[in-house]
């Protein structure tokens, strides 16, 4: 290929890493804290939410869907773990196997809604857009009602069983951050070096072409939803911990983060080309824009939300595509 | 799937019948395809080839009649289960995934596997292997997106070798391949046909049908009107079975006159990465040819040109300076381009006939709001014209046949009425006969007084048609050659960049 | 360096009373900012309780704050992060909700949700003797609302006033326009509203006078906007009364925050501002000329 | 075309237009009030904001597409026209010349507005759903800032003078519901009949083959978002009279609203066609959902969001392209 060519391949590739650097290096300078240990474990921890899912919803994308309903399925789910929980706690007692009941559920709860999800969007054939809006207000209504407009709260006792779920580790790395990571280079792994990421990727790119080279097009697509729903529950069992509750304003917004995360990563909004680790670095610099805003004073915070909305628009500059031509 | 040459396969169609609706486009075709037989279809445009096709590969199923493999009837239930039994068709349209690389493409659905992972390394040397098999030079990891068009279809070709077919049906796959491409796709025809492999090709150009086919099936209005052995045919035989006339001359005798104004100077026109310092001039009424190796750049040039791409460069049209920075100002100082990629670029599949006609030229339909009833006398005309083909006007233009899309293309460029228009490669994928008709149509384009530009990798048409010749060569103007010069071993020369020393020695 | 950072997280203003918390927020933090030269603030608004979680998090780790006022987004989440920062050794006042576990804080101002329900529904029913029928605006679904909700349903209890109907209006003003134009053609005949905001208020008696019906006798709202206090202030039949829930609880909060951090008073405790029930006769006490709220 | 194609074709019109009858019938049995012109004209006047928005929408999804900004953009525009009108209060009076600046206010914000998504989409090529992801946050964060965190209202005696905008009107039909009815009349000339539709269109369908027959791309999307923006501009004006105030939590989720209700009407979210009466209808659709929710009892209000999504899943099953072979 010729030079230019190159050249804007590698800014697509480096533009995501020049937006995080550059946040770096304002952190540190604001303020001495940044770098500590324990800022940075804070801020990967509270990234693993988002994180997880946006790596789901890195290969929904590729493949040329959408999921809206994310954050709503995340309350509802904790709010189911959190029923289930506090019903069985009688039965059971506050201990591990009961945290066990918990994962299983959110898990399964998980699996479900992706399913249901995969089923409307590919077997029914409505428009993703659709499907995960109505899904996402139809979550949102049920921890509502489950939580009776007010907010699910674990039982106490549980609370301190569950908690180190949040915040243990191995060697001062907490749990979050150990399964964000391993979910991240799984999710790389499946995209780059296993067939479904490459029918993922066909998938969204041509689903005739894909249709018509023995791909599976349904299954692709259901799966991705699927794998969207288990990471929703996964994320789940990690900010039940955190919290110990669920109310109608858990999650809220998430799906929009989780979506500007992945297109920052350089994932093709629509559809086949995706890679996970650009996933990241968008979740970290989101993450990031939170944290150095709540390092500053000087700033109002009625527009904090101008600033995040600035950075983001210049963290895609930095790696557009530079010919419109050809 | 079996082996190479393992368990060779016959296929055959008998008494099959396929209806869009209410509209029959297949009559009781029977065709047998046997083990290690070249057999070539051919027909006008929207004769029914691609249907057939499409209906021996599992891409679609009959009304009636029956597919046999080996004699037992089969009916498959898609594309892929016939894929399974050894059974693989080449779309006339490209069937490829734009964002995924050559590689990944080839090996899309059927990927190497070690354990759980992808083989990529085993993919990767059977791609370059499977390439260099073509004599293609493509890079595996390029994206197809980014490839010209020639080697795309090349991939499409190693896609088709890499599954192993034992049937190998291609539909038109030297529509965009030069004569020397095309020859290095026929080797392999050749090899594959001694391996034992049956398979079916059609193509518009009689001569390639001659030089390959061992049998010959004649389509033509979804009719069977002839089959036999090829050695029994000779192009003019060919043709006229397919139109039912005679259509041996296939150029007609050029009638207008050059005019002595000039029409069109470029001057030292750069496209960067593709072309560079184009300077030529073209008169009124003048048709100029410009040939080339697939590659040479002449399809950037001219989107240079008409600002499709960024380029430098002075450009005199009537003898007025003029700046063409987009395909708009171009078309308003009376130059038009044709482009080469009519599915990519050309037409908008989805819409209907009446949209893509007047897109081009919508300005001249619309008052206060467009003037349907315009729009419609304009397609009536242009069906006329061109003799487009179209079960009804109202058929979205991604259900055309090929060659009745090229028509509905070369209409709509028309119709924007420009002085000087650019026809890039006008005849891909276009019949005998109605290629016929579009040679007699741009010659009275000229007799009007408008200039003509024709790229075309054909080498006979433009030596047919053109007036003069320039030969491109990686980016440059290699030379021209015109009147007796205009011989087919004199372009190849220039384009393979073998003049000078010829010159030099002569 | 001896400056001494407090850190103030607060939900963002997302409807008209957690706006104005968010104003008196802002201008105590710029005015005591002024005052203390040895004391810095960090102000952070969330959007939800994780969001809140994040944001204590960070003074904690970053800005080594050595107080935190907190209004919790919900107590249930914040209660242990905000136990963490009280085991940090920071002093930590809780403003209008409590947390989940008691003695985490060292000074709790507290707005009063069921007593603003109690007090709400007991003028009900000392305007309406006879009982009447009501239509009920909620707020957005969270414990502050279902405090409220209950409490008023204790006070009318038994009294004659029938809820027609219990709708969302998510203490905003349009929603409740909506809504009230709907309950508008669904009931032909409405006594009383209780809007139980003064968002939501002014939607209602928008909708009202649009309608141009006269069988509503009034509307009550509630947390003393400026605007309507005045109203009833200047005798508007239609809003006789108003309910306090002042925004302003937050800025005696940070301000105690800063007295306590800075002199030996004693500032710890609990001090809870109650929901006044005020009328045409104390409005003008109540009516604060430069709030925005 | 074939039998099939044609019953899926009047499927696909009759689809939206069904589930509005489909929702009117309910409505009717559930409450004598529902067919009401006060009823009904209390529906269409407030349908009238994100109708207006919801027209400018289905340009820009046709063509390819996405704004996510409008609500925040309304409320920006909103709180704008406000300052504008009482800063000029002392000096022009109340009265119908300050109205009318207040109004040329919100033109131009709005194409300004539009103009600004529209260039970093067109010219800078940034995704545009980052692009229109920031601005949100952005005029969200303005709006905060203008207001201080509470509500920006237009000075009372003013109000009286602009009460009228969206309460009165001509024989009994609201201002409000006129424009609209104007707007969409407009759009759907547009959108069939004039070249801009076409050229929208073909965008949309393939921006290459819209480029290589002379249309001007980007200036055709260029022109959906300003469309947009003056759309946005005239919704706020009709907007502003109604309750003659403006805060952070105007205009919250006007975007999906509008986006859904152009889906809803049988555009397609990836461009290439658009119809603007399908976008009233799902206009109509949403707000009759939430009309007929108000006027039942004996479902929880915590479940609107719940029948909400089911029905806008159900109105687009109704729609669905039969077909997913060929
Ligand atoms: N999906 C479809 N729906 C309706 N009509 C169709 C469809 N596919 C093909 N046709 C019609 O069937 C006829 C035969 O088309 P086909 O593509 O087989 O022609 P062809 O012989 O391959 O022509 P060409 O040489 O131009 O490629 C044409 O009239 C075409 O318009
Ligand atoms: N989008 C693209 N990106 C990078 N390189 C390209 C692109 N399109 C074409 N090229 C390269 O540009 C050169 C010229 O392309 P092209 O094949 O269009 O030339 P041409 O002379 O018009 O040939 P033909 O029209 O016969 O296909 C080739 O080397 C081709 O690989
Ligand atoms: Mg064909
Ligand atoms: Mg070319």
């Amino acid at each position: 290929m010729t030079q230019t060519a190159k050249i804007s391949v590698d800014l697509k590739v480096l533009g995501p890493i020049l937006a995080l650097v550059a946040l770096i290096i304002v952190g540190a300078l604001l303020n001495g804290n940044f770098l500590s240990a324990g800022n940075i474990s804070n801020v990967l921890s509270r990234s693993a939410f988002i994180g997880i899912i946006a790596v789901g919803m890195t290969f929904v994308i590729t493949s040329g869907g959408l999921d809206l309903s994310v954050g709503s399925m995340a309350a509802f789910i904790a709010g189911l773990m959190i029923l289930v929980m506090n019903g069985l706690l009688p039965s059971m007692g506050a201990g591990w196997p009961l945290v066990m009941v918990g994962m299983v559920t959110a898990i399964v709860a998980g699996t479900a809604a992706g399913f249901i999800n995969g089923f409307l969007i590919t077997n029914m054939r409505i428009e993703a857009f659709i499907v995960t809006l109505g899904t996402m207000g139809i979550y949102r209504s049920l921890v509502t009602w489950l939580a009776d407009g007010g907010t699910l709260s674990l039982d106490f006792g549980m609370r301190s069983v569950i908690r180190p779920i949040y915040f243990d580790g191995i060697l001062g790395v907490s749990w979050p951050i150990l399964v964000f990571a391993l979910v991240a280079i799984c999710g790389e792994v499946v995209m780059r070096r296993a067939a479904f990421g490459r029918h993922a990727a066909a998938v969204g790119s041509n689903d005739q072409v894909a249709r018509y080279s023995s791909v599976n097009v349904n299954r692709v697509r259901m799966m991705t939803y699927v794998m969207l729903g288990v990471l929703v529950g996964i994320a789940t069992i990690m900010y039940v911990p955190r919290l110990g509750s669920a109310s109608p304003s858990t999650g809220v917004l998430w799906e929009l983060e989780a979506i500007a995360a992945v297109i920052i990563g350089g994932t093709m909004l629509k559809g086949g080309f995706g890679r996970v680790w650009g996933t990241v670095i968008g979740v970290l610099i989101l993450s990031l824009i939170d944290n150095i805003l709540n390092l500053t004073d000087g700033v109002s915070p009625y527009l904090n939300g101008a600033i995040q909305g600035v950075i983001i628009i210049l963290a895609v500059i930095l790696q557009r595509d530079k010919k419109a031509e050809g | 799937m079996s082996g190479t040459g393992a368990s060779n396969l016959s296929l055959s169609l008998s008494a099959i019948c396929r209806s869009f609706g209410p509209v029959q486009v297949l009559h009781d075709i029977d065709i047998t395809l046997a083990p290690g037989e070249v057999h070539a279809l051919i027909g006008e445009n929207g004769a029914g080839k691609s249907t057939t096709m499409k209906i021996m590969s599992g891409y679609l199923a009959p009304t009636t009649g029956e597919v046999r493999l080996n004699g037992t009837p089969v009916s498959f239930a898609n594309s892929q289960d016939a894929e399974a039994r050894g059974v693989v068709l080449i779309h006339q349209e490209f069937n490829l995934a734009d964002q995924l690389t050559v590689e990944q493409n080839i090996f899309l659905g059927h990927e190497k596997r070690r354990g759980l992972f992808l083989d990529k390394a085993a993919m990767r040397a059977e791609t370059e292997a499977l390439l260099a098999r073509l004599n293609c030079s493509v890079d595996p990891l390029a994206r197809v997106r980014d490839i010209a068009n020639a080697d795309k279809q090349m991939v499409e070709i190693a896609k088709a070798l890499s599954r192993n077919a034992q049937v190998l049906i291609m539909d038109e796959p030297t529509a965009v391949l030069t004569e020397r491409e095309a020859e290095t796709l026929f080797e392999q025809v050749d090899r594959l046909k001694a391996q034992g492999v049956a398979i079916l090709f059609t193509s518009h150009k009689l001569d390639e049908v001659k030089r390959i086919s061992d049998q010959i099936t004649v389509l033509r209005d979804g009719h069977v009107v002839s089959q036999g052995v090829a050695s029994d045919y000779n192009e003019d035989q060919m043709a006229e079975a397919m139109v039912g006339r005679d259509v041996s001359s296939l150029y007609p005798v050029r009638e207008g006159e050059i005019g002595s104004d000039l029409a069109l100077e470029v001057a030292g026109l750069t496209v960067p990465g593709f072309a560079t310092d184009i300077s030529f001039t073209l008169r009124r009424g003048e048709i100029l040819g410009f040939s080339g190796l697939i590659g040479s750049g002449r399809t950037e040039t001219m989107e240079g040109l008409v600002g499709l791409r960024s380029a430098s460069g002075a450009v005199r049209i009537n003898g007025k300076d003029v700046s063409l920075k987009s395909p708009r100002q171009a078309q308003a100082a009376g130059l038009c381009y044709l482009t080469e990629d009519r599915k990519g670029r050309g037409l908008l599949l989805d819409k209907g006939m009446r949209e893509n006609l007047t897109l081009q030229s919508l300005p001249d339909f619309t008052r206060l709001v467009i003037d349907q009833g315009a729009e419609d006398a304009a397609l009536t005309q242009a069906i006329e014209d061109f003799d487009i083909r179209a079960p009804t006007r109202e058929v979205a233009v991604g259900n055309l046949s090929g060659g009745n899309q090229q028509k509905l293309l070369i209409a709509k460029v028309m119709l924007a009425d420009p002085e000087v228009v650019i026809i890039d490669e006008p005849t891909r994928g276009i019949d005998i006969g109605t290629k016929q008709q579009i040679y007699e149509f741009i010659h009275a384009l000229s007799a009007q007084g408008k200039s003509i530009i024709v790229i075309s990798s054909e080498m006979q048409e433009v030596i047919g048609l053109a007036d003069r010749v320039l030969v491109m060569r990686s980016g440059r103007i290699e030379g021209e050659v015109s009147g007796a010069e205009m011989t087919e071993d004199k372009i190849v020369r220039l384009a393979m960049g073998l003049s000078a020393q010829k010159e030099g020695a002569a | 360096q001896d400056t001494k950072v407090i850190g103030v997280s607060i939900p963002a203003a997302t409807h008209g009373w957690a706006g104005g918390m968010n104003f008196h927020a802002q201008e105590a933090v710029d005015r005591l900012e002024e005052v203390y030269p040895g004391l810095d603030f960090v102000l952070a608004t969330a959007s939800d309780a994780a969001k809140q979680v994040d944001d204590i998090e960070d003074m904690l780790a970053t800005r080594n704050i050595s107080a935190l006022v907190v209004l919790p987004f919900e107590s249930e989440p914040l209660t242990g992060p905000v136990q963490a920062v009280a085991e940090s050794g920071a002093w930590v006042t809780v403003v209008d909700r409590g947390l989940a576990v008691e003695g985490i804080e060292d000074l709790y101002v507290a707005g009063d949700n069921s007593g603003f329900g109690t007090v709400s529904g007991e003028f009900m029913v000392s305007a309406m003797p006879e009982g009447g029928d009501i239509v009920v605006f909620r707020g957005i679904p969270t414990t502050i609302d279902n405090e409220r909700v209950a409490g008023f349903e204790a006070a009318i209890e038994g009294s004659g006033i029938n809820v027609l109907a219990m709708e969302h209006g998510n203490w905003n003003r349009d929603d409740s326009f909506t809504v009230m134009e709907d309950f508008l053609s669904k009931y032909d005949k409405i006594d009383a509203v209780w809007a139980s905001d003064d968002d939501m208020a002014i939607g209602v008696l928008a909708a009202i006078e649009a309608a141009g019906r006269d069988d509503i006798q009034f509307v009550l709202g509630g947390a003393g906007m400026k605007e309507m206090i005045a109203r009833t202030r200047d005798g508007d039949a239609m809003i006789p009364a108003n309910v306090t829930y002042p925004p302003a609880m937050i800025a005696t909060a940070i301000e105690m925050t800063a007295v306590g951090l800075t002199s030996t008073a004693p500032v710890s405790g609990t001090f809870v501002i109650g929901s006044v029930l005020v009328t045409q006769e104390n409005a003008a006490e109540f009516y604060y000329a430069d709030s925005p709220f």
